[in-house]
């Protein structure tokens, strides 16, 4: 009601995540499919975009590596945050046995795609990964939905040592998902692309690109011919890789 | 070989869309407007896949420009506003992704438009040189930018003489079709047209967006874009840039890509009554997309068909009573 | 007495709305802007019993003027656009229906406000003296009426030197409060404005119609306002008319009745963050006639509490940071 | 769909009416309540408002009094009209029985309201004035109808001599009519609510005043403080006639 713009939401509570990262529940819902995501706006700092890691009541999930999502970070309790979208496509869910691969600040795109696909009866399993372990953040959220979680770290202080993709190997071998959803650092996407190329496993990647609108006009956020913020930020792992990676044919 | 060219074996192939634009001919009058979807070869190509007859290329510089933070891209309601700041990697860049857009769009028959600004009428100049190598089939030369006043001054395009230097500048370096960007803001915009003309412009792009606008935000009391205000586009500028096209074609004998707030096969109709000789297509692929080419063109088929009008040629400026 | 004045009784009455324009105060900061519902002396009392803080006559010049032919008025999807062409019945009919207003009104504490035009700063000067007779509240001066150029040449508007003039000419022969009426289509409204205020006005109108704009018919193949162009008005202007507002009250220091495209509390809110005193509501009365005063001034109201603002005062121009 | 404004028809049939005036139909219709009024525009000479003689097809009658009309009476069928709304308030129906009194180009607006009043169960009957037999128009219209037409000419060419107020006398005497709907020059609307004043019989008056927007802005239809376009055309009489009537109080 207050701009043509934005809805503006206040911050009802915080939760510290990794150091330097943390989840805001926010003061009402916005509609939105898992995978789609807002523009967030703090006046006089930055806008960008950010997944919607609930959707009722609307909750954030930030990792702090630059300005904006510094001053998200340490918002409190009261402190208002201005939202527009919902925007892009989410994740096409057709599968009934889901393993998520979730890295860094892409982890907060696969939450609401957890709870969701466990509403509608399907099993969930989840792989989250991080440098060390005081850089994972969400695994809370998905112990609260009763998601079982493989931790992968760099450094072994959590779960298997090595990357996500290493640590879902025994499920790929087991022959136990019927797809595979993942967001993350684009390095981690690849490998995850490379692992899967040859078998019949469909994979869902949902990509972090800058933005300035978010409704496909500035072509700020292209990938190849794609727009993240229109024709994503989720995508068929095929199609994307072909233009990202280097090895792909 | 498109139907048009068809049409000769002897059956009325339908209504003749294809329109010659500065000697270039194009497939349909429609023009993805510059800044739209960037400078990047591959949603320049695909744009032009979709159906549009020529894509012009993000406003390109010497030197690679970040633009303004963010927010820069708003939709209000009518339209949009924006304050993106000539954003561009810079014309050496450019360059590179328009050789590419070029090799991609090899065989389409869809024309390849580079746009340039700079914040002298040598370093416009400058700027075309960085892209001759990319052989684009026309230049478009941005003189009309509202959202850098603060950096650049007054723009070139609201005064005749400034207007007229840049396009000399440009003409000095460049004898390839030649394209210049007026201003809907200029309030003497016929005179601009001329003096551009004269100084040898083979065409006219009517126009930029209008304004600038501001939206302010009530509970952040501020501005909402970053750079305060920002150039307004969509469907609330459309009268206005038909005016604009009304009264350039009135000046000039040179042909008009006009350009603000179409959105459907009637608004761009309206915009060939009006003078012009192909149509811009900007906001409208806000959601929409590149879908957008071919709807218009196919909702012009269907008004043309139903109007009695065969080809463009038939109806270009008939407004003018 | 109002319901602001009696909140010295101590308790809390609500939101203060109430504002100081010129010297002349109004009850709430929506002013009927001029042109719409004409100067019948009927008209205007209603929209100001209905809850306008004032009310706006039509323009009015020394001699009668017929205006242009239908088509004058239109809605064209985003607002309205119109080429009346300054009809009235010219000053000494208008100065009857002046004072049949201002008896109407009589004790609602409406202000009542003139507008005059003319073609030379002398004839401005003239209707004006022909006015006095009515003892209206403040005289408002249109040198920015964009649908008469043909006839009356460059807007006065549009240039600081002939906006002064006018404004001296006026001024010269009338020392009540004094209001002029600036064009968004200038494109230095804040130089115009420095003038303007130089020149002696108490206050600023900002602003008229922008444009011209022109809507083609299709089928009837010509523009379909007589007049060929017209001003455009109602929501599509509104961020232009705001940035005009927020640039002249960076420039200047009397107040301003912020005009164009404000239909919401919100719009109206906008405006006074903007820097606006008061607010002009015309378009905003096509199919919902004068009870569009009653609901903006309530939106307002909403809005203020629940973004706790106790007084229109405490945020205008709040928008400058 | 040729523009933002106006909906375009072609003329089916034309049937001359009195001398100067023509019924044109054509070759769409539009939903409007009986007593509304469009905008019609001729490219090129002018755009009026025009009554909603009919709504399916949209049928127009004309008296040729100016340019605008007189081109309108010159119109063929195939010849295309531009029109505008519909816009303004119709008549408000509640009575059982109804007496229309029409004079000249007003006919044209009560023809609508009679036949939908048919419809509706309602009893109907008309009173038409004009100088002269050659001058009435529409009486075809009621025939069609089988609504009994009460005449009456200045010169007695047809019907009762005198104005239409004489000729519906016997019905009030009778006290047939449960409410009277007239349109017609300002003049015979007048006498008809000198003649009511007193009688608790509701009067409705249609009124046609020069407009510019026919959409409540720019006060040029205004009558008192009500404006034509927007509050009318339909007016209850006892209000209008208050700022009409020089005798009313
Ligand atoms: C669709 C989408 C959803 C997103 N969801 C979330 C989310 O839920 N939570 C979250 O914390 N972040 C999310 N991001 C990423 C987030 O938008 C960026 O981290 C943010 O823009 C950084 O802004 P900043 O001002 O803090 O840092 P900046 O100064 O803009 O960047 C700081 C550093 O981080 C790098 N960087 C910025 N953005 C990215 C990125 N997307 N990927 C990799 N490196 C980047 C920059 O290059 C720079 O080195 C999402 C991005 C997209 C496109
Ligand atoms: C709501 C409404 C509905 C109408 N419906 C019809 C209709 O169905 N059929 C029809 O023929 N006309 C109708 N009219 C009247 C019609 O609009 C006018 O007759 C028309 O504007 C005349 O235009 P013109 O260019 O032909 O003549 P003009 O040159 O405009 O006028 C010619 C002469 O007629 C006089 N005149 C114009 N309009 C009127 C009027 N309304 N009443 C009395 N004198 C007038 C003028 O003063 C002038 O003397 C209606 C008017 C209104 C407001
Ligand atoms: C986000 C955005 C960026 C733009 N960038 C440029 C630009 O770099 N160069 C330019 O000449 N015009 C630019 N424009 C203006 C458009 O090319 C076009 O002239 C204007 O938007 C009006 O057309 P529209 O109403 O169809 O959008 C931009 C417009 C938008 C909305
Ligand atoms: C039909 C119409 C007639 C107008 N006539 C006048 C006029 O006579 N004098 C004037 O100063 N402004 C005139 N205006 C301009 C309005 O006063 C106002 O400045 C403009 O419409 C912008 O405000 P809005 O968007 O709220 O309508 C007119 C506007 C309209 C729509
Ligand atoms: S962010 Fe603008 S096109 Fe995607
Ligand atoms: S015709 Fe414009 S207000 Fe009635």
């Amino acid at each position: 009601m207050c701009s043509d713009v934005y809805t503006v939401y206040r911050v009802v509570s915080r939760r510290q995540e990794s150091e330097g990262g943390a989840s805001l529940v926010l003061d009402g819902s916005l509609r939105a499919d898992p995978g789609q995501f807002v523009m967030v706006w703090l006046p006089g700092i930055e806008e960008r975009p950010l997944a919607v890691m609930n959707d009722r009541p609307l909750s954030l999930t930030i990792r702090d590596v630059g300005p904006f999502t510094h001053a998200m970070c340490r918002l409190q309790e009261g402190d208002r945050v201005w939202v527009r979208g919902p925007y892009g496509h989410g994740f096409d869910v057709r599968s009934r046995r889901m393993l998520l691969v979730g890295g860094g600040s892409g982890i907060a795109s696969l939450t609401l795609l957890a709870s969701r696909s466990l509403d509608e009866g399907r099993e969930v399993r989840v792989a989250l990964g991080a440098r060390t372990s005081s850089q994972l953040m969400l695994g809370w959220r998905f112990d609260e939905l009763g998601i079982p979680v493989l931790y992968a770290t760099d450094d072994g202080t959590v779960g298997a040592r090595g990357t996500t993709v290493d640590a879902i190997e025994p499920l790929l071998r087991a022959g136990w998902p019927d797809a595979v959803y993942a967001c993350g650092p684009e390095p981690m996407m690849i490998a995850l692309g490379r692992r899967l190329r040859g078998t019949d496993l469909p994979l869902y990647l949902s990509f972090e690109r800058t933005m300035k609108c978010g409704f496909g006009v500035c072509g700020n956020c292209h990938l190849g011919d794609q727009l993240v913020c229109r024709d994503g930020p989720v995508f068929e792992g095929e199609k994307v890789l072909r233009v990202l990676d280097p090895l792909a044919e | 070989m498109d139907r048009d060219d068809r049409s000769n074996t002897g059956a009325w192939q339908g209504p003749k869309l294809s329109v010659d634009l500065a000697g270039v001919r194009l497939q349909n009058p429609l023009v993805l407007a510059s800044g739209i979807w960037g400078s990047a070869a591959g949603t320049l190509a695909r744009a032009g896949r979709a159906g549009a007859g020529a894509v012009t290329a993000k406003s390109c510089s010497i030197e690679p420009r970040r633009g303004h933070p963010n927010p820069t891209v708003l939709q209000w309601g009518h339209g949009l506003i924006n304050a993106v700041g000539l954003s561009n990697p810079g014309a050496e860049e450019e360059c590179r992704e328009l050789q590419a857009a070029k090799e991609q769009l090899g065989g389409t028959g869809v024309a390849l438009i580079a746009s340039v600004f700079g914040e002298t009428p040598e370093a416009f100049a400058q700027a075309v040189l960085a892209l001759l190598p990319a052989s684009v089939d026309l230049v478009e030369v941005n003189i009309s930018c509202p959202n850098v006043a603060a950096e650049l001054g007054r723009p070139f395009a609201l005064d005749p003489g400034p207007a007229a230097s840049v396009t000399e500048a440009v003409r000095s370096v460049y004898s390839g079709p030649l394209l210049v960007k007026l201003s809907p803001n200029a309030p003497e915009i016929a005179q601009v047209a001329r003096s551009v003309v004269e100084a040898g412009a083979d065409g006219l792009t009517v126009g930029n967006t209008l304004g600038p606008g501001m939206i302010i935000d009530l509970e952040a009391r501020r501005p909402v874009l970053s750079n305060r205000v920002g150039g307004v586009s969509g469907p609330a500028i459309r009268p206005i840039a038909v005016r604009c096209v009304y009264e350039v074609a009135a000046a000039v004998d040179v042909p008009i890509v006009g350009t603000g707030g179409v959105r459907t096969g009637a608004d761009a109709m309206e915009m060939i009554m009006a003078g012009a000789t192909a149509v811009g297509i900007g906001s409208a692929l806000e959601d929409e997309g590149e879908e957008v080419f071919g709807r218009i063109t196919r909702e012009l088929d269907q008004l043309m068909r139903q109007l009695g009008i065969k080809s463009l040629d038939e109806i270009r400026g008939c407004a003018h009573v």
